[in-house]
């Protein structure tokens, strides 16, 4: 008793030092061990659910590695950005369209790549239409294969697919052109939901997901077959992470070279880091308040949500401005109409109808249009006499940036300045999508919604916030106008992209002065790279709903 | 006669966690079925998708929805249950709940055991110690530690933590359980993925030691007053062979029981710390779940955790009856 | 009834308050842990006069995300609101959330455990197998998949005794989840007390069984009602903090979990904002801590053999 | 047999004992001066109300004081050697091998978690360096020695009766040979038949292992039947001390008197009970001059202000105002 | 006595617990067994009769005194009091007659009285519960009498006391104090004096005979110290494994026993005068065996030194062996069992 407690603190004290010592010492190690390997490593906030892209539109990042779209819109603007076809063109019927795909093309397996896999694709779509699996919910869709009459594959290098209209929609879509070899004994049921398309993957892309771990990594190797030849990296490994804190953690120690998700608090601190370059990238999202404007089943607590005046006076009490500013720090550009800024075919500011923020402004509007404060209790009531008390959700949809609560404090904020008391409730992703489908679903009950939406640039996308066809999925302001949807299904027959242009801009004047919504800003992602491992990062805008970063022209920086 | 008393004793036990369990299961039936909006549409994928009724249709008849609640959906619910069979994730479709439990399973239960055991390890043996010398310099410094650890929620202390030997000092990684690509050389990967496993643990360990701290010392401090201290003393034995030959033991009785029930915890204990440090196990799988509406796979866990404390439960009652001949009676 | 016309003498009860006080006050702990919570009670009973009212993004008043300063005692967030302010207002509300929780579980814990001991038999059985299943099942994790559950078929309404329906939500769930501890100690509690032959005296006396229950059991049990109840508070501040951590919080009220999983999602830790995450941080710990050490010296009054402070 | 013991040379002396109580910066006096001697192979019963100090001075002769008690005076000789009671570590040596002791409640006394038969064996290990096997074996003699069979050893303290387990903490009292062994309460928590089997057991092994017996009791008719000497303590002091005869038929103290009193005797069949009244006296405020004056019938104003000094008379000793020996009788006790 | 003078009668009265068994005896539909902790007494106790019940610890004596005073039901037999049947009457109103002239005296005084009550709300309970006052004032009357026939005075200086501020002998005087408030007319005392120390037991014992000589309360006294029960009661009945098993006046138990357990009682208990009037008889061997497990036959013959076959083939009814005094052993007419 006496002599131990010496030699056995010794002994634990030993012990101590010699476990402790790989953690410490090798702590440098772990920092900068990602250069040597030529492995790009990047980040992002991210959950795919799985890999197929029938089944969800989750696994957009890692898949947009590996399969390419027949065309796609940043292929129309960027020549280094092409997809599965090389060219295309359109009859003088304007129904007609001539895809040729490039020639010895081959999928990352070494089979050949052709046309037929293409028209297997847009006819495994077709085929779904109308069963009870019609394959509906991913990221290949049947959403906009109703324009399609026919598709086929003329010889290996050419695809031709007729349409029932003219429309632009073929060279827009973000379809994933998938290997018919892989692909053609799942059936439609297990497309729709239990086939995972577990990897190694088989893609024309740049990067193949070759191993993935849910919720933790996609490995990718470089696709030797490549269409411009084999990427020069040895390959990628995107980190899925949930929160943004180990994201900007890995920049700054090395371990990523690449990072996206970043908030602003981490995008200022690592702008002041000499090796992280930031940049910010306007994306396609629009971020909303809108109204419940049904006046039927799901209605809200008040008539003066289905009152385009009323709607009309709410917008001047939004001062976009200040959210970009407060909210976002500046990393969004304010909101006006449905297009969004990236759009830029489409986008405009409507300054000739545009809302100036004025909250006195509001006032006189809500009082001329009935809706005041009768009985000097600072709450306004509708025309039936009731105060207002509206119920605001909030929330963020999967798959789009997150919506700062201070937007909704701002809108709130506002709100409640013009005498209309706003409860705000804030939902998961699985609340608010549970309680914004279709009335006829279980959906409304609800008066306000602060929410976000990303789709394409395409103009088909662009309305659909507006369409009737969309209520409950993008249109959650379950607001209706023939005239819109008119417009909507004309713009979706124009191949013309300067007739398109003007039918949208009608149409999103129609919406303006309705105000179902009122757009509240256009958010940018935030993202960093570092520029020690890797060179040739360019300086274009990274990220779209519509493409990848082309990390497949980054070179390893020689090792010093 | 006594043979019979303690087999009646565990039997009691036994029954009494099968009774919990069937309560846990019944509860996760109708978790499932209480929540608002038809399951059939949240089956149909986020419902960001216009559907037929005829799709609905035949999704309920696919899951069985359209059957009466009871008995049909029950009994093969519960079916399903006991053969292991938890269903499809709605999330991560086409994953069976099971495989994606056992996927995340093993991280958690190497991150909690690991810290279970380095707490068990400090806090209970620093517990005994200062309950049998009270009053001393570890006693006081061991409780005021302790009780400190005690009321600090573990997922602050694992912010800390990453804030000091992550961003601060840069010693250890603060987040996932390896290193992105780390080579696939077997020992780089081994101590990669030690290095991460250490901030977490730490984490956890840091407050359960805090716990075993308080009831170890408290134990050892009602052993002390015994009388059969008295009489160990009385026997002239010296103060360790009173300690190791009397007073551990005992002391040890309601420590064991809490050790066990808080191996029960295993799987639920460490849901904040995952989701602080990126950790990919069972707890980051339930927040997932939890913000997609992903019930089966919540029912999944729900299923694993109560059957894991009920577990715990059971195996703290055997143990108990096998230290503590008294029990059994 | 007859109580009423009862010439009553509160010497006795007086002076037996006055020693409880006396003994209970001259341990450090009791001290330290009152002195905070009182602290921290005034704080939360007028978070308007001390900082002002709550800031939200549209009266913020700093720059973002600064350090602490003499315009900031704790800084700002990441929209610019004074973390202080912040701080204040999150105090009445994570205090009031696990006061009331823990008067919710303490309710249902006593009258379970109460009833389940005294009147034993498949009373007993049944009420043990209901607490067990609440033992048995982590009230966390209850909590965290009920929560959002109950604010779905709730949260649409408006304020629910002055509460917004998502905190009260977070109230009912902790207290519905956590007071199975409680129970089992009642009633272990209540087992022993029913071998005191005081019992038997009083209903030889004529006494009711409420009466019995009410006049005879519960005043005994209270050091452990009360003792435990101050650990259930720290239960219930660590459930609130771990569920609004988790996002499951109301942002609008943001009580110190919630600031907490707002300082996370902002990206604090790795923005190396440290003001932001300790100061909620160390609220957390300092209220439990002095519920802890209150209810240590609740427990080392009534019972000296268990001391845990030396 | 007192013949017998009387020429002995004692093998426990015990003078001027007194040991104090530390209670929160408070001390108060457990005993005072308490002096005896014990031969081998006598037994006295040590008799008192609760508080009145024996358990204490039990504790003291066998070293067992708790850490907050302090001897403050006085000391105790074991065959002509003084123990250090006052040094827990000094005594740990002593303990068991020359004085072991019976408690009470021996369901407390034993530890619940082991075997009875380990817990007999382990002083034979600890303090004798007996193997394993060995001290087994004399455990299982010693059980047979108090009348359990050996094989009942594998059992644990709880499923014995009461009257089983007393037996047990006797047969572990017996493990290192001691020579005088304390019976602290042995029988007060027994029923009547049980407890003359135990006080018949502990008689038996006295006479055949030659133990000298120190029966700490409340109750008087029990050392009447089983002791050869009785010392009555009231508040921390021995008032009287004389042989079981002497004692019962001729009390000198009136406290002895009204105790004897106060126990019915259907022997000598008067059913008068006398109650003495009021409260025993607790250690703090303890009464001035003879602590039991305030109760006492027979006191005078010399007792409340002088303590009386315990005086020999013949074998006995009483400390009495009313029983004052002369000053030759004093010389002759101490010569 | 006269049996319309009788307050309470027993008519082989019964108390079976149920061993509780496993789920798996249950389902086996294996026999219930029950601990027959009271199995088939008659007793009478007259008015103003003091009656002592002794036995050792598991003769049932306080399960008696627990049934009489309703805090246990029996399950069989008869009770009666004063002429009325109180087998089955349940309930605390329904008891609230009975409870008013039958109190209960406790042996544990410290656990007996509520630490969170004062002396006054322990003594004023049963008047409160049982309705017997109308006000205050007379609450505090009866209240400040109780403590008085107690021996507690002045009784002002209790009321507000606690009771860890009294000492031994004050706290039995309360709890003596709560059962005569309500002036029963018969109080059933387990083990009033054994806790208390030798000194104060003769003023407890004090008390209890004045009540009975005073206001004519019949008492049951319940204790395992033969010369106690002998000192204090009218009839002496001694009980054996929940069953009387000799009954008799005092002095005949005490000096003529016919019984060989309470000769055998007797002869353990020790005595100041030595051996007087004792045979040289070794001790009884062995324990009570338990009461789930009552021997067939006469249930002492295992320990008894004098059974022979008979005893262990048929329980002895009890037999008169004098008057009043019955005794339940095949050999009590025969002499041997007396002293042998």
């Amino acid at each position: 008793m006496n002599k131990w407690p010496f030699s056995r603190r010794a002994v634990v004290k030993a012990m101590l030092l010699g476990s402790a010592a790989p953690w410490v010492m090798s702590s440098k190690v772990f920092a900068s061990s990602s250069c040597d390997d030529h492995i790009v490593r990047i980040a992002a906030i991210a959950a795919p659910d799985s890999l197929n892209p029938f089944a969800t539109s989750s696994s957009f990042w890692p898949l947009i590695f590996t399969y390419d779209f027949l065309v796609g819109s940043d292929a129309q603007l960027y020549s280094d950005r092409k997809g599965f076809a090389k060219t295309w063109s359109v009859a003088d019927d304007n129904l007609t369209w001539i895809f040729k795909i490039w020639p010895g093309l081959k999928w990352s397996d070494g089979r050949p790549a052709t046309a037929r896999d293409a028209a297997f694709t847009y006819n495994f779509l077709l085929g779904s239409i109308g069963k009870p699996d019609e394959l509906n919910i991913g990221q290949n869709s049947t959403n906009g294969m109703e324009q399609i009459a026919s598709v086929a594959a003329i010889d290996d290098e050419t695809l031709q697919i007729v349409t029932k209209a003219p429309t632009r929609w073929l060279i827009d879509n973000s379809f994933l052109i998938l290997p018919e070899h892989i692909w053609k004994d799942i059936s439609y049921a297990d497309a729709r939901s239990t086939f995972r398309n577990d990897p190694p993957l088989v893609g024309t892309g740049p990067m193949i997901v070759r191993e993935y771990q849910q919720g933790q990594f996609v490995r990718f190797t470089p696709n030797e077959y490549f269409r411009t030849g084999k990427p020069a990296t040895a390959g990628m490994i995107l980190n899925l992470f949930s929160t943004a804190d180990p994201i900007a953690q890995g920049l700054k120690s090395g371990s990523l070279d690449y990072a996206l998700s970043l908030t602003a608090a981490q995008w200022d601190d690592l702008s002041k880091d000499p090796d992280i370059v930031v940049g910010q990238v306007p994306t396609e999202q629009r971020n909303y308040l809108a109204f419940n404007t049904v006046s039927g089943q799901g209605k809200g607590s008040t008539k003066a949500l289905q009152d385009p005046v009323f709607r009309d006076a709410i917008g001047f009490a939004i001062d976009q401005k200040t959210i970009v500013d407060r909210a976002f720090r500046g990393h969004a550009d304010p909101g006006a109409g449905l297009a969004m800024p990236v759009a830029a075919d489409y986008y405009s500011y409507l300054s000739d109808i545009m809302r100036r923020f004025d909250l006195a402004e509001a006032g006189r509007r809500l009082d001329a249009a009935g809706y005041r404060d009768t009985n000097g209790d600072g709450v306004r009531e509708d025309k039936e006499g009731n105060s207002f008390q509206l119920e605001l959700i909030t929330g963020t949809f999967a798959t789009v940036i997150e919506m700062p609560i201070a937007a909704v404090q701002l809108v709130a904020g506002w709100l409640e300045k013009l005498g209309i008391p706003v409860s705000v409730t804030q939902l998961d992703s699985g609340a608010l999508t549970a309680r914004t489908v279709a009335p006829a679903d279980g959906g409304g009950g609800w008066d306000l919604l602060v929410a976000g939406s990303w789709l394409s640039r395409s103009p088909h996308d662009i309305l659909a916030l507006g369409s009737s066809k969309q209520i409950g999925v993008s249109n959650s302001s379950y607001w209706t106008n023939d005239k819109f949807d008119g417009l909507l299904s004309e713009v979706d027959r124009t191949v013309d992209l300067k007739k398109s242009r003007e039918l949208v801009d009608q149409a999103a004047r129609i919406i303006y002065v309705e105000a179902p919504y009122i757009m509240l800003c256009y958010p940018s992602v935030l993202e960093a790279h570092r520029k020690d491992c890797f060179k040739g990062w360019g300086t274009d805008a990274a990220v779209s709903q519509v493409s990848y970063f082309p990390f497949d022209r980054l070179k390893p920086e020689p090792t010093p | 006669m006594n043979g019979g008393r303690t087999s009646r004793h565990f039997g009691r036990i036994l029954v009494r966690a099968i009774i919990t369990l069937l309560m846990v299961a019944v509860l996760n039936f109708f978790l499932f079925r209480v929540i608002p909006g038809d399951p059939a549409s949240l089956l149909l994928g986020g419902a960001r998708i216009s559907v037929t009724a005829e799709q609905m249709k035949a999704q309920r008849q696919n899951w069985g929805l359209d059957r009466p609640l009871f008995p049909d959906q029950a009994v093969d619910y519960l079916s399903a249950t006991l053969r292991g069979d938890f269903g499809y994730s709605f999330k991560f479709r086409g994953r069976r709940v099971a495989d994606l439990i056992v996927e995340r399973l093993p991280a958690t239960i190497v991150l909690v055991s690991l810290a279970q055991f380095i707490a068990i390890v400090c806090g209970v043996m620093l517990g005994l110690y200062a309950g049998w010398r009270r009053g001393g310099a570890v006693d006081h410094i061991a409780t005021g530690a302790s009780l400190l650890l005690y009321s600090t929620p573990s997922f602050w202390v694992a912010m800390i933590l990453i804030v000091i030997f992550s961003t601060a000092l840069g010693w250890l990684p603060g987040y996932g359980a390896y290193s992105p690509g780390v080579s696939t050389r077997s020992l780089d990967q081994v101590l990669d993925y030690l290095r991460h496993l250490t901030l977490p643990v730490s984490a956890v360990a840091l407050g359960l030691i805090g716990q075993y701290v308080v009831v170890a010392r408290a134990a050892m401090s009602d052993v002390v007053t015994e009388d059969y201290m008295v009489t160990a003393r009385a026997k002239g034995l010296t103060g360790g062979q009173m300690l190791m030959r009397h007073a551990f033991r005992n002391a040890m009785l309601p420590v064991v029981t809490l050790i066990t029930l808080n191996l029960g915890y295993v799987v639920a204990g460490a849901i904040t710390v995952e989701a602080v440090f990126a950790w990919p196990g069972i707890g980051g799988l339930t927040v997932e779940a939890l913000n997609a509406r992903d019930y089966p796979v919540l029912q999944g866990v729900f299923l694993l955790l109560g059957a894991s404390i009920v577990l715990a439960n059971l195996v703290a009652d055997l143990a108990y009856g096998i230290l503590d001949p008294r029990v059994r009676q | 009834m007859s109580d009423a016309i009862v010439p009553y003498s509160p010497r006795g009860r007086a002076r037996a308050i006055k020693g409880f006080l006396g003994q209970f006050l001259s341990y450090g702990g009791a001290q330290v842990g009152l002195v905070c919570l009182v602290f921290f009670l005034v704080v939360a009973a007028m978070p308007n006069i001390l900082v002002g009212p709550l800031q939200t993004a549209i009266n913020a008043t700093g720059e973002f995300l600064e350090p602490p300063s003499s315009q900031h005692l704790l800084g700002t967030d990441e929209v610019g609101r004074d973390v202080l302010n912040l701080v204040v207002h999150g105090a009445r509300i994570s205090l009031t959330i696990a006061l009331l929780a823990t008067v919710i579980s303490l309710v249902i814990g006593t009258t379970v455990g109460m009833t389940a001991g005294y009147f034993g038999g498949p009373v007993d059985v049944w009420l043990m197998r209901l607490t067990d299943f609440f033992f048995v099942v982590p009230s966390f994790v209850l909590a965290l998949v009920i929560t959002p559950v109950v604010l779905e078929v709730i949260g649409r309404g408006r304020d629910i005794l002055g509460f917004r329906p998502s905190l009260f939500v977070i109230i009912v769930v902790i207290g519905l989840t956590s007071w199975a501890f409680v129970g089992r100690i009642v009633r272990s509690q209540t087992l022993s007390l029913k071998e005191r032959t005081f019992i038997d005296r009083a209903r030889v006396a004529g006494s009711s069984n409420l009466s019995i229950m009410v006049r005879h059991l519960l005043p005994n049990l209270v050091p452990q009602i009360a003792a435990n109840g101050a650990l259930v508070v720290t239960g219930a501040i660590y459930v609130e903090t771990s569920l609004s951590f988790l996002g499951l919080g109301d942002p609008l009220q943001p009580s110190w979990g919630t600031l907490l999983s707002l300082a996370q999602r902002a990206g604090a830790a790795s923005a190396g904002a440290w003001w932001y995450l300790g100061a909620p941080g160390l609220c957390v710990l300092t209220v439990s801590l002095s519920f802890v050490l209150i209810g240590n010296a609740l427990e080392d009054t009534f019972d000296p053999r268990r001391r845990v402070i030396p | 047999m007192t013949g017998s013991s009387q020429d002995k040379a004692p093998l426990l002396e015990v003078s001027g004992l007194s040991v104090d109580y530390g209670l929160k910066g408070v001390s108060s006096r457990a005993i005072d001066s308490v002096s005896f001697a014990l031969r081998a192979g006598e037994a006295v019963g040590l008799v008192g109300e609760s508080g009145s100090g024996k358990t204490t001075t039990a504790m003291a002769i066998a070293g067992l004081l708790s850490p907050n008690a302090r001897v403050s005076g006085g000391q105790v000789c074991y065959r002509g050697n003084r123990l250090p009671i006052e040094d827990d570590a000094a005594m740990r040596p002593h303990r068991w091998s020359e004085t072991s002791v019976v408690f009470q409640g021996a369901m407390n006394a034993l530890n619940p978690v082991h075997r009875i038969i380990k817990q007999i064996a382990e002083p034979c290990m600890l303090k004798l360096g007996m193997p394993r096997g060995e001290a087994t074996a004399r455990a299982g003699e010693l059980l047979e020695l108090v009348g359990i069979p050996a094989d009942r050893g594998a059992a644990y303290p709880h499923e014995l009766s009461g009257g089983m387990r007393q037996r047990v903490m006797i047969a572990m009292a017996l493990a290192c040979r001691p020579s005088i062994i304390i019976g602290d309460e042995p029988t007060t928590a027994l029923d009547v038949i049980t407890q003359a089997q135990i006080l018949k057991l502990l008689g038996e092994l006295r006479s055949q292992l030659n133990l000298a017996l120190i029966l700490i009791t409340h109750d008087l008719s029990v050392v009447a039947e089983s002791c050869d000497r009785v010392m009555i303590m009231y508040a921390g002091r021995i008032v009287e001390d004389g042989t079981v005869a002497e004692i019962f038929a001729k009390p000198k103290h009136p406290y002895t008197r009204l105790l004897i009193d106060s126990i019915p005797n259907p022997a000598n069949g008067k059913k008068m009970i006398r109650p003495i009244p009021g409260d025993p006296p607790n250690l703090v405020n303890r009464p001035s001059g003879c602590a039991f004056h305030p109760r006492c019938p027979s006191a005078m104003g010399l007792c409340a202000t002088d303590v009386p000094s315990f005086d020999k008379f013949g074998r006995s000793r009483v400390a009495c105002h009313l029983h004052r020996s002369s000053q030759e009788d004093k010389v002759a006790a101490h010569a | 006595m006269p049996d319309n003078a009788d307050i309470l009668r027993l008519e082989s009265l019964q108390v079976h617990f149920p061993i509780q068994g496993g789920m798996l005896d249950r389902v086996l539909g294996r026999p219930v067994r029950a601990v027959r902790a009271v199995d088939g007494i008659d007793l009478n106790v007259g008015r103003g009769e003091i009656v002592a019940l002794v036995g050792e610890s598991g003769s049932g004596k306080t399960t008696l005194g627990r049934v009489i005073t309703k805090l246990a039901q029996p399950t069989g037999g008869r009770m009666l009091f004063e002429g009325r049947d109180m087998t089955s009457v349940q309930g605390s109103s329904a008891l609230r007659p009975y409870r008013h002239r039958v109190q209960m005296i406790f042996q544990d005084a410290y656990q007996a009285l509520n630490p969170r009550h004062t002396v006054f709300d322990i003594v004023a309970e049963p008047l409160r519960s049982l309705r017997l006052v109308e006000n205050g004032t007379q609450l505090a009357e009866r209240v400040s009498e109780a403590l008085a026939s107690a021996g507690l005075n002045p009784p002002g200086d209790f009321f507000s006391r606690f009771p860890h501020e009294l000492s031994g002998g004050q706290r039995q005087r309360v709890v003596i104090a709560g059962a005569l408030a309500v002036r029963p007319e018969l109080i059933v005392a387990d083990e009033p004096v054994s806790m208390l120390d030798v000194s104060i037991r003769a003023q407890i014992l004090q008390v209890l005979v004045d009540l009975r000589d005073k206001h004519h309360m019949a008492l049951l006294f319940i204790t395992h110290d033969l010369p106690l029960a002998w000192l204090i009661a009218d009839r002496i009945a001694v009980l054996y494994l929940g069953k009387l098993v000799e009954i008799g006046t005092a002095d005949e138990i005490t000096f003529n026993p016919r019984h060989p357990y309470t000769v055998a009682l007797r002869n353990a208990t020790p005595q100041i005068g030595g051996n007087a009037g004792r045979a040289e008889s070794p001790a009884l061997q062995g324990e009570v065996p338990s009461a789930a497990r009552v021997p067939k036959g006469c249930r002492f013959h295992p320990r008894c030194p004098l059974a022979f076959d008979h005893c262990r083939e048929e329980e002895p009814p009890p037999i008169e062996v004098g008057p009043q005094h019955l005794s339940a052993c095949w050999l009590a007419n025969d002499g041997r069992s007396r002293s042998s």
